[in-house]
C-alpha cells in the first residue's frame, strides 16, 4: 500500500515516521509539502509529529489552516485512511477532522517517557492488529497531550467507539479526560493519538508494540 | 542607545565596554587613532574575555588536540571526528551560565539553540544533546525557579527543534548560589567529504545574512557574560534574548538544503556579538576583508543604529559566503522555508573591516589585528592550597547511610529532569538518560553507534584541581567505556570564578594541566571547547568546574552494555578495584553528605590503571561475557551497586569482606572501578581463563557478590528491599520541585 | 488602526493552566484566590478605512485562525 | 473582587509567537496586518477588603509568579 507522509515546517518526527512506514510496509512513502494543494494517489496519509510553526497560536493551529488540509479533509471524505500523530493528532482536531482539543499537560510540563495503552476499539482499519483490551507499550512525548472534549461531544466519542487507546491505569501523563490517548472520527479512517508508535517498532527500541498499528494501516496483516 | 558615532570616547565609555586602560592603549596603537564608538563596541566584543580567550589561551594551548581520527581540532565552531565509512561526529559544548541566571527559560533555551547552531553551521545534522547543570543550595530562595525555568528552557528548545537529549549532569551546592551553570552540548553527524568551515575564499563575493530578523537583544551581553555579577546585576540587564526554536529548525533544513547544492563556500553562525565575530572570523581566517552594508541587514527594530547591529546577538542568525554563481538557487531555499536572506557584504582583498550605514562608513578597522592581536594575558597564578588532611571516619550503619544517600539531592533521580526532555526522538536513542552514557545509533548504518556522557566532580576540582581535572576526564572516559564504546575525543567548558585573582586562575592552570595529563594518557584529544569565568558574585567563586563532554564509538551495538542487571544469580565482579576493594574517603560524598565534612584529597587518578582496566572492561563487553556494567564513582560500590539494582529490579548480596572497615568498601571513591556481571555460569572456565587474563593485565577483579532475589545485601548489614531504595531514590526530585 | 483580541477559554472548558497557577499561587501564600482562568491577547495593526471596517477583519481572523471556536471565546477592541 | 491581569512583551523582546501568527495571517489572505504581539491573560477573584487591597495583592502575585518582569510588563484592573 502507498502511503504519504505531509510536513509543515517546524515538524520533526518526519524522519521517524518515513523510516517506520518504509520498514513496515517495504516502499518509501512520498513526501508532501504542506504548501501543495493536492495529494498522490495513496491509501494512507499521515501527519507526524514535532511543533509545526513552534506550536506557536495554539498547537497544531497554524498548520491546520495550511494549503494540504483542504486536500486531506477530501481524502478524508472519500474513506482514505488519515493518522496523525502527537502534533500530527493536534492539527487534525484543530482542522475539526477529529473531535475534541488537546490543552497543556496538566502538570505544564512537556513529559517524555514509556506509557502503557489499553486497546479500546481493536475492530478497525488502524487497529485490528491488536485485540480489544490489549495492553501495549509506546513512548510519548509532548507538552500538549491533554484530551478535552465537552460533555455532549465526549458521550458521542466513547458510544460511538470512537476511543481508539486509553492509557492504562495510573499512567494518564497528561490529565486526559476519560485516560483517552488516541480517537477516530466517527467513519474510523481518520485516527489520531498521542503516542509515538513510529518509535517503538524494533528491538533497538526495547520493543516492537507500535508495529501492528502501521501493519494494519498499511495492510500488512489479513 | 542613540549614542552619536563620533562621541567623544572618555575613561568611563571604555571602562564599561569591559576595556583596561592599557587595552584601550593598545587599540589606539593598533589603529593609530582614537576609535569612534562603533569602532569601541566592535572592538570590546572582540577582545572580551568571552571572544578572546585572553586569560586562558596560553594555558589552553598546552592541551592534546589532535588524534589518527580528529579531523578538525579547536578553532572552528565544533570539533570533528572521524567515525569511518565517510562519516564524522561533529560536537563541542558551550556555556550560558550568566543568562541562565537572569532569565532561566531564556537563557537556557538560547545556550541549546546555540550550541545546535554550531553543529548545524559544519554541516552536520544534530543528533545527540546534554546539558551539565549546576544550582544552588536546594534550600536557597532562588534554587527551585531556576531549575524550573532552566529545565523548562533546555527542553523547550530541543524538543522544538527536535534533538533527543540523551545525558547530562545536575548538580546543587551552595557555591553556586549566585552563579548557575548552564553547559549545553550537541553532536551532529556529517559526511567527511561535506564539512564546512568559517574560512571565507575569494575576493569580491557575496557576503549574505540568513535567518532571523536583527533586533537590540543582548546588546552588550557578551561583555556581561565576562563580567562578573555585583549587587548591581539588575542594572547590566540587556535586552534579553528570545529563542525561537521554530526558525532554528527552518535554519536548519534551509543550510542542510544549501550545502548541498554547493552554494557555501564559508559560513558562520552569529553567536556572542553576532554579525561583529562572524564577520571577522570569516575575514581574518581567509585573508580576506569584510565590507557590510548595515542598511541591508533585515532588522525588527525601528531606529537601529551601527553600534546597536554590530553587537546584537538575536538568535537564529547565520553569516555565509556565497558562490555568486549560486545566489538564487540559494536564495530559493531560504524563500521555501520562509527565512530572512540578505546580501549585506561582499569580500575584500584589502584585510579592512569597513562597516557602511546611511552612505557613511562608520567603522574601518584592520581585521586580522581584531582577533589576532587581542590581549593575551599571562595571569599570576598560585598553588591553590591542600586541604584539611582527612580527620577521623564517623560510623554509620551502612544501609541508613545508603538510603540517605539515595534520597539525598546529590543522588535522586534525575527523572524529573529527563522526562522533560525529547529523548526517543529521531528513534535511533538505544540508551537514554539513567545509564552511565546516552548511546544513539549511527542511522544508516547496520551496526555503529555514539556514546555521550557529560562529567566532572567540582568538589574534588576544589580540592586539588589537578587530580580534579584527570578526574573529570577519567570518569567521562569511563562512562563511554561502561557501554562497550572505544573514546574518541572529548569538549571541555572551564568554568571558575575571576581569573585576576591567583588563586581562582591557579584552580584553572592546575585543572588544564590535569585534563591534558589524562587525554594524553587516555588518547581522548580536546577538539572544541568553551572558557567560562568570572562566575563570582561578591567575591565568592563557584567551585571550579571544568565540565568534560566525551564522545565514543560502539562498532556493534549488539555488543552493548547497560547499568541494570541482566538477570538473577549472575556473579558481579569489582574489576580494578585495590586489595581492599576500595578506601579512599577524602572527599566522599559518605563525608560530605552524611557528615558536612570535606577534608582529605580527593582521590587520585592512576591513568595507566584506568586504561588497563578500561581495555579490559570493553574487551568483557566485546565479547558477550559481560551482562551488565557500570562504573564507580560518586558514592562508591553502594551507590553504584544500588543503581544496578533500582535500573532492573534485580537485588544482589555482595559478601562480607573480612577485616575491613564496611564504609571504606561500600563508600569509598577509589577510582578506576567497574561494577561487571557474567553471563557465564560460575564454574565456567570461561570465568577462570577471565582472571587468569585480568591478573597477566595486572587488573584485579575479585568476585565480590551475585545477583538475584528482591533486595540488596551489602556484607553484613541489614538487606535492603529494592522497592525501598526506589522510594528513596524517586522522591527526592519530585517533592523538592512540588514544595 | 490598532486592535486588541482577547481570547478566553469557554466556561466550563477545563484549564490545566489557571488550575495550576492557583495552586502555585496558594503555595507562595497568596490565601482567598480562586477561579484563575488563562487566556491571551493579541495586539496588532490592522490597515483599514475605519474602525468597523476593522473591527470586521479582525473578526474574521478570530473565527479563522485566532480563536478555537470550539473551546475559546473572544473580543475585539479597536482603537486610534 | 475580580482582577484581570494582562502581560504583554516589553518592547523590542522578540515574539516568535507573534511573527508565526503574522505570517500565517497572511497565509490566509488578510493583508496589511503588521506588528502582532502575543500576551496572556489571567482572570482570577481574589478576597479583599476592597479595590485598593486587591490591586495590592494581584500587583504581589504579578511581580512573584503571573508576569516575568524581565521580559514582560504588566498592568491591573479590578472589578466589582
Ligand atoms: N540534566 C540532565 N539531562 C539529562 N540527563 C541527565 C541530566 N542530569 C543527569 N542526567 C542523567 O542521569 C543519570 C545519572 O547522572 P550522573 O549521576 O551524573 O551519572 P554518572 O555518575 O554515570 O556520570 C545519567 O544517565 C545522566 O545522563
Ligand atoms: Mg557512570
Amino acid at each position: 500500500m502507498k502511503s504519504a507522509v505531509v510536513v509543515f515546517p517546524g515538524l520533526n518526527r518526519d524522519r521517524d515516521m518515513l523510516a517506520a512506514l518504509e520498514s513496515i510496509g517495504g516502499i518509501p512513502p512520498v513526501t508532501v509539502w504542506h504548501k501543495e494543494t493536492g495529494l498522490p494517489d495513496v491509501d494512507l496519509v499521515v501527519i507526524p509529529g514535532g511543533f509545526s510553526y513552534g506550536d506557536y497560536l495554539r498547537a497544531g493551529a497554524i498548520a491546520a489552516r495550511s494549503p494540504i488540509m483542504q486536500a486531506i479533509r477530501e481524502k478524508a471524505d472519500q474513506g482514505t485512511r488519515v493518522l496523525g500523530v502527537c502534533n500530527g493528532f493536534q492539527i487534525l482536531t484543530e482542522a475539526g477532522l477529529l473531535p475534541g482539543v488537546l490543552m497543556r499537560n496538566a502538570s505544564l510540563r512537556f513529559v517524555c517517557k514509556t506509557v502503557r495503552l489499553k486497546v479500546e476499539n481493536a475492530d478497525t482499519a488502524f487497529t485490528r492488529g491488536y485485540s480489544a483490551g490489549q495492553i501495549i507499550d509506546c513512548p510519548v512525548a509532548h507538552h500538549d497531550g491533554n484530551y478535552f472534549a465537552d460533555s455532549d461531544t465526549l458521550d458521542r466519542v466513547e458510544g460511538n467507539g470512537q476511543v481508539a487507546f486509553r492509557y492504562a491505569e495510573g499512567t494518564n501523563p497528561n490529565g486526559s479526560l476519560n485516560d483517552i490517548a488516541g480517537v477516530f472520527n466517527e467513519a474510523k479512517n481518520v485516527l489520531g493519538l498521542m503516542p509515538h508508535p513510529e518509535n517503538l517498532i524494533e528491538a533497538a527500541h526495547g520493543g516492537s508494540d507500535g508495529r501492528a498499528l502501521f501493519a494494519a494501516a498499511l495492510d500488512q496483516v489479513a | 542607545m542613540s549614542i552619536p558615532n563620533d562621541i567623544q570616547i572618555t575613561a568611563d565609555i571604555v571602562a564599561n565596554h569591559g576595556l583596561s586602560s592599557d587595552e584601550y592603549e593598545k587599540i589606539k596603537q593598533l589603529i593609530g587613532r582614537e576609535p569612534n564608538f562603533t569602532e569601541l563596541g566592535i572592538f570590546s566584543a572582540m577582545w572580551n574575555e568571552h571572544c578572546s580567550y585572553k586569560s586562558s589561551k596560553k594555558w589552553l594551548k598546552t592541551l592534546p588536540t589532535t588524534g589518527t581520527r580528529v579531523i578538525q581540532g579547536p578553532g572552528e565552531n565544533a570539533g570533528v571526528v572521524d567515525i569511518g565509512d565517510g562519516q564524522a561526529v561533529v560536537f563541542k559544548m558551550e556555556s550560558h551560565n550568566h543568562p541562565s541566571f537572569i532569565e532561566p527559560y531564556q537563557g537556557a533555551a538560547t545556550g541549546v539553540g546555540g550550541i545546535l547552531r554550531d553543529i548545524f553551521t559544519m554541516g552536520a545534522r544534530p543528533i545527540a544533546a546534554m546539558n551539565a547543570l549546576r544550582f544552588g543550595a536546594p534550600d536557597h530562595e532562588k534554587t527551585r525557579h531556576l531549575v524550573s525555568g532552566v529545565v523548562a528552557g533546555v527542553g523547550g528548545y530541543g524538543n522544538s527543534f527536535g534533538v533527543p537529549t540523551v545525558g547530562g549532569e545536575v548538580e546543587f551546592d551552595a557555591r553556586y548560589n549566585g552563579n548557575i551553570l548552564v553547559n549545553a552540548f550537541a553532536a551532529g553527524l556529517a559526511d567527511t567529504n561535506a564539512i564546512f568551515y568559517s574560512k571565507a575564499e575569494g575576493v569580491g563575493l557575496p557576503v549574505v545574512y540568513l535567518g532571523a530578523k536583527t533586533g537590540r537583544d543582548g546588546v552588550g551581553g557578551a561583555t556581561m557574560a565576562s563580567a562578573e555579577f555585583g549587587d548591581d546585576i539588575e542594572e547590566k540587564r540587556p535586552t534579553v534574548q528570545v529563542g525561537d526554536p521554530f526558525t532554528e529548525k527552518r535554519l536548519l533544513e534551509a543550510c542542510l538544503e544549501l550545502m548541498a547544492t554547493g552554494a557555501v563556500i564559508a559560513i558562520q553562525d552569529m553567536g556572542a556579538a553576532g554579525l561583529t565575530c562572524s564577520a571577522v572570523e570569516m575575514g581574518a581566517k581567509g585573508g580576506l576583508g569584510i565590507e557590510l552594508d548595515l542598511d541591508k541587514v533585515p532588522v525588527r527594530e525601528e531606529a537601529m543604529t551601527p553600534y546597536e547591529m554590530m553587537l546584537s546577538e538575536s538568535q537564529e542568525r547565520m553569516l555565509m559566503v556565497l558562490s555568486p554563481d549560486k545566489e538564487a538557487e540559494a536564495r530559493a531555499v531560504f524563500e521555501k522555508w520562509e527565512l530572512d536572506f540578505a546580501t549585506v557584504g561582499r569580500t575584500t582583498d584589502d584585510l579592512r573591516f569597513r562597516i557602511l550605514w546611511h552612505g557613511d562608513e562608520v567603522a574601518n578597522l584592520p581585521i586580522r589585528e581584531l582577533g589576532d592581536e587581542a590581549p593575551e594575558y599571562d595571569r599570576e597564578w598560585v598553588t591553590p592550597p591542600a586541604p584539611a588532611p582527612l580527620g577521623d571516619i564517623p560510623r554509620m550503619d551502612v544501609g541508613e547511610a545508603v538510603l540517605k544517600l539515595l534520597s539525598s539531592h546529590r543522588f535522586a533521580s534525575r527523572r524529573w529532569v529527563y522526562e522533560q526532555y525529547d529523548t526517543l526522538i529521531g528513534g535511533n536513542s538505544l540508551q537514554t538518560p539513567g545509564g552511565d552514557a546516552g548511546v544513539v545509533r549511527v542511522a544508516g548504518h547496520p551496526t555503529k553507534a555514539l556514546a555521550f556522557s557529560a562529567d566532572v566532580t567540582p568538589r574534588y576540582c576544589e580540592a586539588d584541581p589537578f587530580e580534579g581535572g584527570k578526574q573529570a576526564v577519567a570518569e567521562c572516559w569511563r562512562n563511554l567505556t561502561s557501554t562497550g564504546a572505544d573514546p574518541l575525543a572529548a569538549t571541555d567548558n572551564l568554568n571558575f570564578g575571576n581569573p585576576q585573582r591567583p588563586e581562582i586562575m591557579g584552580q584553572l592552570v592546575k585543572a588544564i594541566e590535569g585534563i591534558g595529563e589524562a587525554c594524553r594518557e587516555l588518547e581522548f584529544p580536546i577538539v572544541s571547547g568553551n572558557v567560562s569565568l568570572y562566575n563570582e558574585t561578591n567575591g565568592r567563586a563557584i567551585l571550579p568546574t571544568p565540565t568534560i563532554g566525551g564522545v565514543g564509538l560502539l562498532p556493534d551495538h549488539a555488543n552493548m552494555a547497560r547499568i541494570g542487571f541482566a538477570a538473577k544469580n549472575q556473579p558481579i565482579l569489582l574489576v580494578g578495584a585495590p586489595a581492599a576493594w576500595g578506601k579512599h574517603l577524602g572527599q566522599s560524598a559518605y563525608m560530605k553528605d552524611l557528615f558536612e565534612r570535606s577534608e582529605g584529597a580527593p582521590p587520585p587518578v592512576d591513568l595507566q590503571h584506568e586504561r588497563r582496566t578500561g581495555d579490559f572492561v570493553r574487551s568483557l563487553i566485546r565479547s558477550g561475557m559481560a551482562s551488565a556494567v557500570h562504573d564507580l564513582s560518586d558514592g562508591g560500590l553502594a551507590i553504584g551497586l544500588a543503581e544496578m539494582a533500582l535500573a532492573s529490579g534485580i537485588g544482589a548480596e555482595i559478601t562480607a569482606l573480612e577485616g575491613c572497615d564496611p564504609v571504606e568498601v561500600f563508600f569509598g571513591e577509589d577510582q578506576g572501578r567497574y561494577l561487571v556481571t557474567l553471563s557465564v555460569d560460575p564454574q565456567d572456565e570461561a570465568l577462570d581463563k577471565l582472571w587468569q587474563d585480568a591478573e597477566e593485565a595486572g587488573i584485579f577483579a575479585p568476585w565480590i557478590g551475585t545477583t538475584g532475589g528482591t533486595d540488596l545485601t551489602l556484607g553484613a548489614a541489614a538487606p535492603l528491599a529494592i522497592e525501598d531504595l526506589r522510594h528513596s531514590h524517586e522522591e527526592w526530585f519530585p517533592r523538592f520541585m512540588s514544595n | 488602526m490598532k486592535a486588541r483580541v482577547v481570547v478566553t477559554l469557554k466556561p466550563g472548558v477545563l484549564d490545566p493552566q489557571g488550575q495550576a497557577i492557583e495552586g502555585s499561587l496558594g503555595g507562595l501564600g497568596f490565601t482567598g484566590v480562586s477561579a484563575v482562568r488563562q487566556g491571551k491577547i493579541f495586539d496588532l495593526e490592522v490597515d483599514a478605512t475605519d474602525a468597523e471596517d476593522a473591527r470586521s477583519k479582525v473578526d474574521s481572523m478570530c473565527t479563522r485562525l485566532l480563536a478555537n471556536t470550539v473551546i475559546e471565546n473572544y473580543s475585539v477592541e479597536i482603537s486610534e
